[in-house]
Protein backbone atom coordinates (compact mmCIF):
# COMPACT_ATOMS: atom_id res chain seq x y z
CA UNK A 1 0.00 0.00 0.00
CA UNK A 2 2.01 3.08 -1.13
CA UNK A 3 -1.25 5.21 -1.62
CA UNK A 4 -3.77 4.69 0.13
CA UNK A 5 -3.55 4.35 3.94
CA UNK A 6 -5.74 4.36 7.06
CA UNK A 7 -2.99 6.11 8.96
CA UNK A 8 -2.95 9.90 9.36
CA UNK A 9 -1.23 11.82 6.64
CA UNK A 10 1.38 14.09 7.25
CA UNK A 11 2.37 16.36 4.71
CA UNK A 12 6.03 16.93 5.50
CA UNK A 13 7.30 13.30 4.69
CA UNK A 14 5.47 13.55 1.19
CA UNK A 15 7.60 16.72 0.69
CA UNK A 16 10.98 15.33 2.06
CA UNK A 17 10.40 12.47 -0.60
CA UNK A 18 9.83 14.60 -3.78
CA UNK A 19 12.25 17.55 -3.11
CA UNK A 20 15.82 17.14 -4.61
CA UNK A 21 18.49 19.76 -4.63
CA UNK A 22 18.05 20.72 -8.34
CA UNK A 23 13.98 21.28 -7.93
CA UNK A 24 13.32 24.82 -6.50
CA UNK A 25 9.31 24.54 -6.16
CA UNK A 26 7.53 22.41 -4.47
CA UNK A 27 3.28 22.84 -4.94
CA UNK A 28 1.68 20.69 -2.58
CA UNK A 29 -2.26 20.48 -1.84
CA UNK A 30 -4.10 18.86 1.24
CA UNK A 31 -7.57 17.79 1.19
CA UNK A 32 -9.52 18.17 4.38
CA UNK A 33 -12.75 17.05 6.24
CA UNK A 34 -15.32 19.65 6.05
CA UNK A 35 -17.73 20.29 8.92
CA UNK A 36 -20.64 20.95 6.11
CA UNK A 37 -21.81 18.90 2.86
CA UNK A 38 -24.67 20.58 0.88
CA UNK A 39 -26.02 23.12 4.48
CA UNK A 40 -25.75 20.01 6.76
CA UNK A 41 -23.35 19.67 9.40
CA UNK A 42 -20.71 16.96 8.78
CA UNK A 43 -19.38 15.20 12.14
CA UNK A 44 -17.00 12.47 10.70
CA UNK A 45 -16.93 10.23 7.54
CA UNK A 46 -16.40 6.92 6.45
CA UNK A 47 -13.85 6.82 3.28
CA UNK A 48 -13.59 2.63 1.39
CA UNK A 49 -11.79 1.85 -1.27
CA UNK A 50 -11.84 -0.84 -3.89
CA UNK A 51 -8.08 -1.15 -2.21
CA UNK A 52 -6.03 -3.11 -5.18
CA UNK A 53 -7.98 -1.03 -8.03
CA UNK A 54 -7.22 2.26 -5.61
CA UNK A 55 -3.58 1.43 -5.79
CA UNK A 56 -3.12 0.81 -9.48
CA UNK A 57 -4.86 3.61 -10.48
CA UNK A 58 -3.40 6.44 -8.22
CA UNK A 59 0.09 5.00 -10.02
CA UNK A 60 -1.12 5.27 -13.47
CA UNK A 61 -1.68 9.16 -12.29
CA UNK A 62 1.49 9.75 -10.41
CA UNK A 63 3.40 7.93 -13.70
CA UNK A 64 1.10 10.25 -15.94
CA UNK A 65 1.93 13.59 -14.13
CA UNK A 66 5.77 12.96 -14.38
CA UNK A 67 5.43 11.83 -18.18
CA UNK A 68 3.26 14.61 -18.69
CA UNK A 69 5.40 17.66 -16.66
CA UNK A 70 9.14 17.67 -14.93
CA UNK A 71 7.99 16.51 -12.02
CA UNK A 72 8.76 14.15 -8.98
CA UNK A 73 5.20 13.43 -7.09
CA UNK A 74 4.03 12.33 -3.93
CA UNK A 75 0.22 11.04 -2.96
CA UNK A 76 -1.70 9.90 -0.18
CA UNK A 77 -5.27 9.21 0.21
CA UNK A 78 -6.65 8.13 3.64
CA UNK A 79 -8.81 5.46 4.32
CA UNK A 80 -11.40 5.12 7.33
CA UNK A 81 -12.95 7.33 9.99
CA UNK A 82 -11.72 10.22 9.59
CA UNK A 83 -12.89 13.73 11.66
CA UNK A 84 -13.73 17.45 10.75
CA UNK A 85 -10.22 18.55 9.87
CA UNK A 86 -8.41 15.40 9.23
CA UNK A 87 -6.68 15.13 5.66
CA UNK A 88 -8.13 12.76 3.51
CA UNK A 89 -5.50 13.59 0.21
CA UNK A 90 -2.30 14.85 -0.31
CA UNK A 91 -0.32 15.53 -3.15
CA UNK A 92 3.16 17.13 -3.54
CA UNK A 93 4.70 17.87 -6.80
CA UNK A 94 7.87 18.97 -7.18
CA UNK A 95 9.98 20.41 -9.84
CA UNK A 96 12.60 23.18 -11.17
CA UNK A 97 10.19 25.22 -12.67
CA UNK A 98 7.26 26.29 -10.17
CA UNK A 99 4.41 26.35 -12.95
CA UNK A 100 4.87 22.06 -14.25
CA UNK A 101 4.37 21.64 -10.03
CA UNK A 102 1.51 23.59 -9.48
CA UNK A 103 0.21 22.02 -13.00
CA UNK A 104 1.06 18.70 -12.19
CA UNK A 105 -0.36 19.05 -8.62
CA UNK A 106 -3.71 20.09 -9.74
CA UNK A 107 -4.13 17.34 -12.35
CA UNK A 108 -3.47 14.94 -9.60
CA UNK A 109 -5.73 15.77 -7.11
CA UNK A 110 -8.27 16.19 -10.07
CA UNK A 111 -7.98 12.68 -11.35
CA UNK A 112 -7.56 11.12 -8.35
CA UNK A 113 -11.51 12.69 -7.17
CA UNK A 114 -12.26 12.04 -10.68
CA UNK A 115 -11.05 7.92 -11.24
CA UNK A 116 -9.74 6.75 -8.08
CA UNK A 117 -12.34 4.28 -6.50
CA UNK A 118 -12.89 5.50 -2.93
CA UNK A 119 -16.18 6.06 -1.50
CA UNK A 120 -17.59 8.38 1.59
CA UNK A 121 -20.45 8.18 4.03
CA UNK A 122 -21.28 10.89 6.17
CA UNK A 123 -22.36 11.28 9.26
CA UNK A 124 -24.28 13.98 10.09
CA UNK A 125 -25.44 16.12 12.75
CA UNK A 126 -29.20 15.02 13.25
CA UNK A 127 -28.05 11.33 13.11
CA UNK A 128 -28.33 10.14 9.05
CA UNK A 129 -25.67 8.58 7.33
CA UNK A 130 -25.12 9.23 3.76
CA UNK A 131 -22.87 7.52 0.99
CA UNK A 132 -21.74 10.97 -0.65
CA UNK A 133 -22.74 11.16 -4.65
CA UNK A 134 -20.50 13.69 -6.01
CA UNK A 135 -22.74 13.55 -9.30
CA UNK A 136 -25.68 14.27 -8.16
CA UNK A 137 -25.09 17.84 -6.83
CA UNK A 138 -21.87 21.02 -7.29
CA UNK A 139 -19.35 19.79 -5.45
CA UNK A 140 -16.41 21.95 -4.05
CA UNK A 141 -12.92 21.52 -2.79
CA UNK B 1 -25.00 -37.64 -29.32
CA UNK B 2 -25.98 -34.79 -26.54
CA UNK B 3 -26.08 -31.01 -27.93
CA UNK B 4 -22.94 -29.27 -27.05
CA UNK B 5 -23.29 -27.71 -23.87
CA UNK B 6 -23.88 -23.55 -24.27
CA UNK B 7 -20.45 -21.97 -24.03
CA UNK B 8 -20.10 -19.73 -20.68
CA UNK B 9 -17.32 -18.16 -18.12
CA UNK B 10 -17.47 -17.13 -14.78
CA UNK B 11 -16.12 -13.91 -13.55
CA UNK B 12 -15.42 -12.82 -9.69
CA UNK B 13 -18.14 -9.48 -9.16
CA UNK B 14 -16.99 -7.51 -6.97
CA UNK B 15 -19.62 -4.14 -5.39
CA UNK B 16 -19.01 -2.10 -2.88
CA UNK B 17 -20.51 0.70 -1.09
CA UNK B 18 -24.05 1.80 -1.65
CA UNK B 19 -24.43 -1.01 -4.47
CA UNK B 20 -23.02 -4.03 -1.97
CA UNK B 21 -25.81 -2.41 1.06
CA UNK B 22 -28.31 -2.41 -2.36
CA UNK B 23 -27.50 -6.04 -3.13
CA UNK B 24 -26.72 -7.54 0.39
CA UNK B 25 -23.28 -8.90 -0.97
CA UNK B 26 -19.73 -7.97 -1.92
CA UNK B 27 -18.45 -10.60 -3.62
CA UNK B 28 -19.91 -13.19 -5.96
CA UNK B 29 -19.05 -15.70 -8.62
CA UNK B 30 -21.07 -14.90 -11.38
CA UNK B 31 -21.29 -17.78 -14.39
CA UNK B 32 -22.34 -15.79 -17.99
CA UNK B 33 -23.08 -16.98 -21.53
CA UNK B 34 -19.98 -16.68 -23.78
CA UNK B 35 -19.11 -14.30 -25.27
CA UNK B 36 -20.03 -11.41 -22.78
CA UNK B 37 -19.35 -8.33 -22.04
CA UNK B 38 -19.64 -6.04 -18.86
CA UNK B 39 -23.50 -5.27 -19.89
CA UNK B 40 -23.93 -8.75 -19.71
CA UNK B 41 -22.67 -9.09 -16.63
CA UNK B 42 -24.67 -5.81 -15.39
CA UNK B 43 -28.08 -7.34 -17.14
CA UNK B 44 -27.34 -10.22 -14.89
CA UNK B 45 -26.89 -8.31 -11.64
CA UNK B 46 -29.52 -5.84 -11.87
CA UNK B 47 -31.70 -9.12 -12.44
CA UNK B 48 -30.96 -10.21 -8.88
CA UNK B 49 -32.95 -8.95 -5.71
CA UNK B 50 -32.09 -5.28 -4.91
CA UNK B 51 -30.55 -5.11 -8.49
CA UNK B 52 -32.52 -2.74 -9.88
CA UNK B 53 -31.28 -0.04 -7.67
CA UNK B 54 -27.96 -0.57 -10.04
CA UNK B 55 -28.32 2.28 -12.96
CA UNK B 56 -28.40 0.86 -16.38
CA UNK B 57 -25.16 1.76 -17.06
CA UNK B 58 -22.72 1.59 -13.57
CA UNK B 59 -18.69 2.82 -13.54
CA UNK B 60 -17.13 -0.40 -14.40
CA UNK B 61 -13.49 -1.68 -13.64
CA UNK B 62 -12.17 -4.86 -15.54
CA UNK B 63 -9.01 -6.49 -13.66
CA UNK B 64 -8.12 -2.71 -11.74
CA UNK B 65 -8.77 -0.53 -14.52
CA UNK B 66 -12.06 1.55 -15.84
CA UNK B 67 -13.66 -0.23 -18.45
CA UNK B 68 -16.14 0.79 -21.04
CA UNK B 69 -19.60 -1.15 -20.87
CA UNK B 70 -18.74 -3.14 -24.48
CA UNK B 71 -15.71 -4.18 -23.22
CA UNK B 72 -15.77 -7.74 -23.42
CA UNK B 73 -15.48 -10.42 -20.78
CA UNK B 74 -13.11 -13.62 -20.22
CA UNK B 75 -12.99 -16.33 -18.12
CA UNK B 76 -11.37 -15.55 -14.06
CA UNK B 77 -11.91 -11.61 -14.52
CA UNK B 78 -12.67 -9.75 -11.63
CA UNK B 79 -15.54 -7.23 -12.39
CA UNK B 80 -16.44 -4.26 -10.30
CA UNK B 81 -19.14 -2.05 -10.37
CA UNK B 82 -18.29 1.75 -9.18
CA UNK B 83 -20.60 3.62 -6.99
CA UNK B 84 -20.12 7.60 -8.07
CA UNK B 85 -16.26 8.22 -6.74
CA UNK B 86 -16.10 10.26 -3.69
CA UNK B 87 -12.52 9.90 -2.86
CA UNK B 88 -10.25 13.30 -2.34
CA UNK C 1 7.68 41.17 10.99
CA UNK C 2 5.00 39.00 10.00
CA UNK C 3 6.23 38.22 6.63
CA UNK C 4 9.74 38.13 6.15
CA UNK C 5 11.75 36.36 8.55
CA UNK C 6 15.76 35.01 9.24
CA UNK C 7 13.95 31.87 11.05
CA UNK C 8 13.65 28.68 9.32
CA UNK C 9 10.54 28.53 7.52
CA UNK C 10 8.18 25.63 8.70
CA UNK C 11 5.15 24.74 6.47
CA UNK C 12 3.06 23.27 9.02
CA UNK C 13 1.64 25.97 11.13
CA UNK C 14 1.65 28.04 7.78
CA UNK C 15 -1.17 25.60 7.17
CA UNK C 16 -2.42 25.14 10.83
CA UNK C 17 -2.97 28.83 10.82
CA UNK C 18 -5.28 29.09 7.44
CA UNK C 19 -6.90 25.69 8.09
CA UNK C 20 -10.71 25.96 9.56
CA UNK C 21 -13.25 24.02 9.37
CA UNK C 22 -15.40 25.59 6.71
CA UNK C 23 -12.41 25.27 4.44
CA UNK C 24 -11.93 21.63 2.98
CA UNK C 25 -8.93 23.19 0.68
CA UNK C 26 -5.44 24.08 1.29
CA UNK C 27 -2.95 24.83 -1.67
CA UNK C 28 0.81 25.48 -0.58
CA UNK C 29 4.29 25.84 -2.55
CA UNK C 30 7.13 26.44 -1.30
CA UNK C 31 10.16 27.75 -2.77
CA UNK C 32 13.92 25.95 -2.20
CA UNK C 33 16.93 26.98 -2.59
CA UNK C 34 18.62 24.98 -5.50
CA UNK C 35 21.81 23.81 -5.79
CA UNK C 36 22.22 25.62 -9.70
CA UNK C 37 21.64 28.77 -11.27
CA UNK C 38 21.89 28.86 -14.86
CA UNK C 39 24.35 26.15 -15.15
CA UNK C 40 26.56 27.53 -12.14
CA UNK C 41 26.93 25.24 -8.43
CA UNK C 42 25.48 27.13 -5.88
CA UNK C 43 26.73 26.72 -2.43
CA UNK C 44 24.70 29.01 -0.73
CA UNK C 45 22.87 32.55 -0.95
CA UNK C 46 22.38 35.58 1.08
CA UNK C 47 18.82 37.12 0.68
CA UNK C 48 18.53 40.74 2.06
CA UNK C 49 15.04 42.56 2.06
CA UNK C 50 14.36 46.01 2.45
CA UNK C 51 12.47 45.31 4.98
CA UNK C 52 9.43 47.61 6.06
CA UNK C 53 8.27 47.43 2.14
CA UNK C 54 9.10 44.29 1.90
CA UNK C 55 6.49 43.58 4.82
CA UNK C 56 4.01 46.07 3.43
CA UNK C 57 3.42 44.63 -0.11
CA UNK C 58 3.55 41.29 1.38
CA UNK C 59 0.50 42.75 3.23
CA UNK C 60 -0.60 43.84 0.04
CA UNK C 61 -0.37 41.08 -2.14
CA UNK C 62 -2.35 38.57 0.66
CA UNK C 63 -4.94 41.31 0.91
CA UNK C 64 -5.47 41.09 -3.03
CA UNK C 65 -5.47 37.61 -2.86
CA UNK C 66 -7.99 37.47 -0.03
CA UNK C 67 -10.06 40.05 -1.71
CA UNK C 68 -10.28 38.18 -5.27
CA UNK C 69 -10.90 34.76 -4.28
CA UNK C 70 -12.34 33.52 -0.86
CA UNK C 71 -9.76 32.27 0.24
CA UNK C 72 -7.37 32.69 3.45
CA UNK C 73 -3.68 33.12 3.09
CA UNK C 74 -0.24 32.47 4.70
CA UNK C 75 3.27 33.66 3.42
CA UNK C 76 6.84 34.40 4.58
CA UNK C 77 9.71 34.92 2.97
CA UNK C 78 13.39 34.03 4.69
CA UNK C 79 16.24 36.31 4.75
CA UNK C 80 19.82 36.00 5.71
CA UNK C 81 22.41 32.82 4.42
CA UNK C 82 20.57 30.26 2.83
CA UNK C 83 21.96 26.38 2.20
CA UNK C 84 20.99 24.20 -0.65
CA UNK C 85 17.57 23.20 0.15
CA UNK C 86 16.31 25.55 3.11
CA UNK C 87 13.14 26.95 2.46
CA UNK C 88 13.22 30.25 0.93
CA UNK C 89 8.89 31.30 0.64
CA UNK C 90 6.21 29.50 1.74
CA UNK C 91 2.78 30.04 0.85
CA UNK C 92 -0.51 28.90 2.05
CA UNK C 93 -3.80 29.35 0.78
CA UNK C 94 -7.05 27.38 2.38
CA UNK C 95 -10.48 27.76 0.79
CA UNK C 96 -13.51 25.60 0.48
CA UNK C 97 -13.02 25.46 -3.26
CA UNK C 98 -9.90 23.92 -4.30
CA UNK C 99 -9.22 25.70 -7.81
CA UNK C 100 -9.67 29.08 -5.87
CA UNK C 101 -6.72 27.82 -3.48
CA UNK C 102 -4.80 27.03 -6.39
CA UNK C 103 -4.92 29.88 -7.99
CA UNK C 104 -4.47 32.49 -5.04
CA UNK C 105 -1.58 30.39 -4.06
CA UNK C 106 -0.08 30.77 -7.34
CA UNK C 107 -0.96 34.78 -7.71
CA UNK C 108 0.66 35.12 -4.12
CA UNK C 109 3.62 33.55 -5.27
CA UNK C 110 4.13 35.47 -8.40
CA UNK C 111 3.49 38.53 -6.82
CA UNK C 112 6.30 37.59 -4.75
CA UNK C 113 8.51 37.26 -7.05
CA UNK C 114 7.50 40.57 -9.13
CA UNK C 115 6.93 42.77 -6.26
CA UNK C 116 8.41 42.39 -2.86
CA UNK C 117 11.81 43.85 -2.65
CA UNK C 118 14.29 41.18 -1.82
CA UNK C 119 17.67 40.45 -3.42
CA UNK C 120 19.91 37.20 -3.42
CA UNK C 121 23.50 36.92 -4.01
CA UNK C 122 24.77 33.31 -4.97
CA UNK C 123 27.99 31.91 -3.67
CA UNK C 124 29.20 29.51 -6.50
CA UNK C 125 31.05 26.28 -6.21
CA UNK C 126 33.96 28.18 -8.45
CA UNK C 127 34.11 31.00 -5.57
CA UNK C 128 32.28 33.62 -7.41
CA UNK C 129 29.43 35.60 -5.36
CA UNK C 130 26.80 37.24 -7.94
CA UNK C 131 23.98 39.68 -7.35
CA UNK C 132 21.43 37.38 -9.24
CA UNK C 133 19.21 39.71 -11.80
CA UNK C 134 16.15 37.70 -12.95
CA UNK C 135 15.34 40.23 -15.06
CA UNK C 136 19.21 39.43 -17.07
CA UNK C 137 17.97 35.83 -17.96
CA UNK C 138 15.26 33.29 -18.48
CA UNK C 139 14.27 32.29 -14.49
CA UNK C 140 12.60 29.26 -13.30
CA UNK C 141 11.37 28.09 -10.43
CA UNK D 1 15.86 92.73 -1.16
CA UNK D 2 17.91 89.32 -1.57
CA UNK D 3 16.32 87.50 -4.07
CA UNK D 4 14.06 84.78 -2.53
CA UNK D 5 15.68 80.98 -2.51
CA UNK D 6 15.16 78.67 -4.76
CA UNK D 7 12.66 76.56 -3.36
CA UNK D 8 14.18 73.03 -2.30
CA UNK D 9 12.93 70.12 -0.40
CA UNK D 10 15.06 67.10 1.46
CA UNK D 11 14.48 63.49 0.94
CA UNK D 12 15.59 60.06 2.60
CA UNK D 13 17.15 57.75 -0.47
CA UNK D 14 17.67 54.17 0.12
CA UNK D 15 20.06 51.92 -1.65
CA UNK D 16 20.27 48.06 -1.58
CA UNK D 17 22.65 45.61 -2.39
CA UNK D 18 24.67 45.83 -6.04
CA UNK D 19 23.55 49.31 -6.23
CA UNK D 20 24.90 49.97 -2.52
CA UNK D 21 27.69 48.64 -3.43
CA UNK D 22 28.23 50.36 -6.58
CA UNK D 23 27.95 53.74 -4.67
CA UNK D 24 29.09 52.90 -1.90
CA UNK D 25 26.18 54.13 0.68
CA UNK D 26 22.53 52.79 1.83
CA UNK D 27 20.96 55.83 2.96
CA UNK D 28 21.13 59.64 2.01
CA UNK D 29 19.76 62.72 2.85
CA UNK D 30 19.65 64.40 -0.32
CA UNK D 31 18.27 67.69 -1.27
CA UNK D 32 16.41 68.74 -4.76
CA UNK D 33 14.93 71.54 -6.36
CA UNK D 34 10.97 71.67 -5.65
CA UNK D 35 9.09 70.74 -7.46
CA UNK D 36 10.81 67.07 -8.03
CA UNK D 37 10.03 63.75 -9.06
CA UNK D 38 11.39 60.37 -8.35
CA UNK D 39 13.49 61.31 -12.04
CA UNK D 40 14.76 64.59 -10.66
CA UNK D 41 16.50 62.18 -7.38
CA UNK D 42 17.66 59.25 -10.16
CA UNK D 43 19.49 61.98 -11.82
CA UNK D 44 21.26 63.36 -8.56
CA UNK D 45 22.07 59.94 -7.44
CA UNK D 46 23.20 59.24 -11.31
CA UNK D 47 25.65 62.70 -10.88
CA UNK D 48 27.50 60.85 -7.70
CA UNK D 49 30.28 59.10 -7.80
CA UNK D 50 29.85 55.05 -9.06
CA UNK D 51 26.15 56.51 -9.63
CA UNK D 52 26.69 55.60 -13.57
CA UNK D 53 26.09 51.76 -12.72
CA UNK D 54 22.42 52.86 -11.71
CA UNK D 55 19.92 52.77 -14.76
CA UNK D 56 18.47 55.54 -16.32
CA UNK D 57 14.89 54.37 -15.17
CA UNK D 58 15.35 51.91 -11.89
CA UNK D 59 12.71 50.81 -9.99
CA UNK D 60 11.95 52.97 -7.19
CA UNK D 61 9.39 53.15 -3.88
CA UNK D 62 8.48 55.99 -2.65
CA UNK D 63 7.11 55.94 1.02
CA UNK D 64 7.16 51.83 0.88
CA UNK D 65 4.83 51.32 -2.32
CA UNK D 66 6.20 51.21 -6.09
CA UNK D 67 6.10 54.21 -7.81
CA UNK D 68 6.68 55.66 -11.26
CA UNK D 69 9.24 57.83 -12.11
CA UNK D 70 7.01 60.69 -12.96
CA UNK D 71 5.49 60.95 -9.16
CA UNK D 72 6.41 63.89 -7.39
CA UNK D 73 7.92 63.46 -4.07
CA UNK D 74 7.33 65.71 -1.14
CA UNK D 75 9.75 66.91 1.95
CA UNK D 76 10.79 64.32 3.91
CA UNK D 77 9.77 61.27 1.31
CA UNK D 78 11.70 57.94 1.88
CA UNK D 79 13.14 57.29 -1.73
CA UNK D 80 14.28 53.60 -2.18
CA UNK D 81 15.95 52.80 -5.55
CA UNK D 82 15.27 49.42 -6.39
CA UNK D 83 18.09 46.20 -8.16
CA UNK D 84 16.31 43.91 -10.16
CA UNK D 85 14.04 41.92 -7.42
CA UNK D 86 14.79 38.72 -6.85
CA UNK D 87 12.76 37.04 -4.08
CA UNK D 88 10.99 33.90 -4.16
Amino acid sequence: MRFVTADPIDLAPLIAAVQAPERGGVASFLGLVRNHHEGRGVLRLDYSAYGPMAEAECGRIVAEAEGRWRVTIALRHRVGTLAVGDVAVAAAAASAHREEAFAACRYVIEEVKRRVPIWKREHYADGTVVWVDPTASLQHA
Amino acid sequence: MPAPATPSLTVRVLLFASYAEALGFETLELTVPSPATLSTVIEQLRALPGGDQLPLKPLCARNLAHAPAEEAVAMGDEIAVLPPLAGG
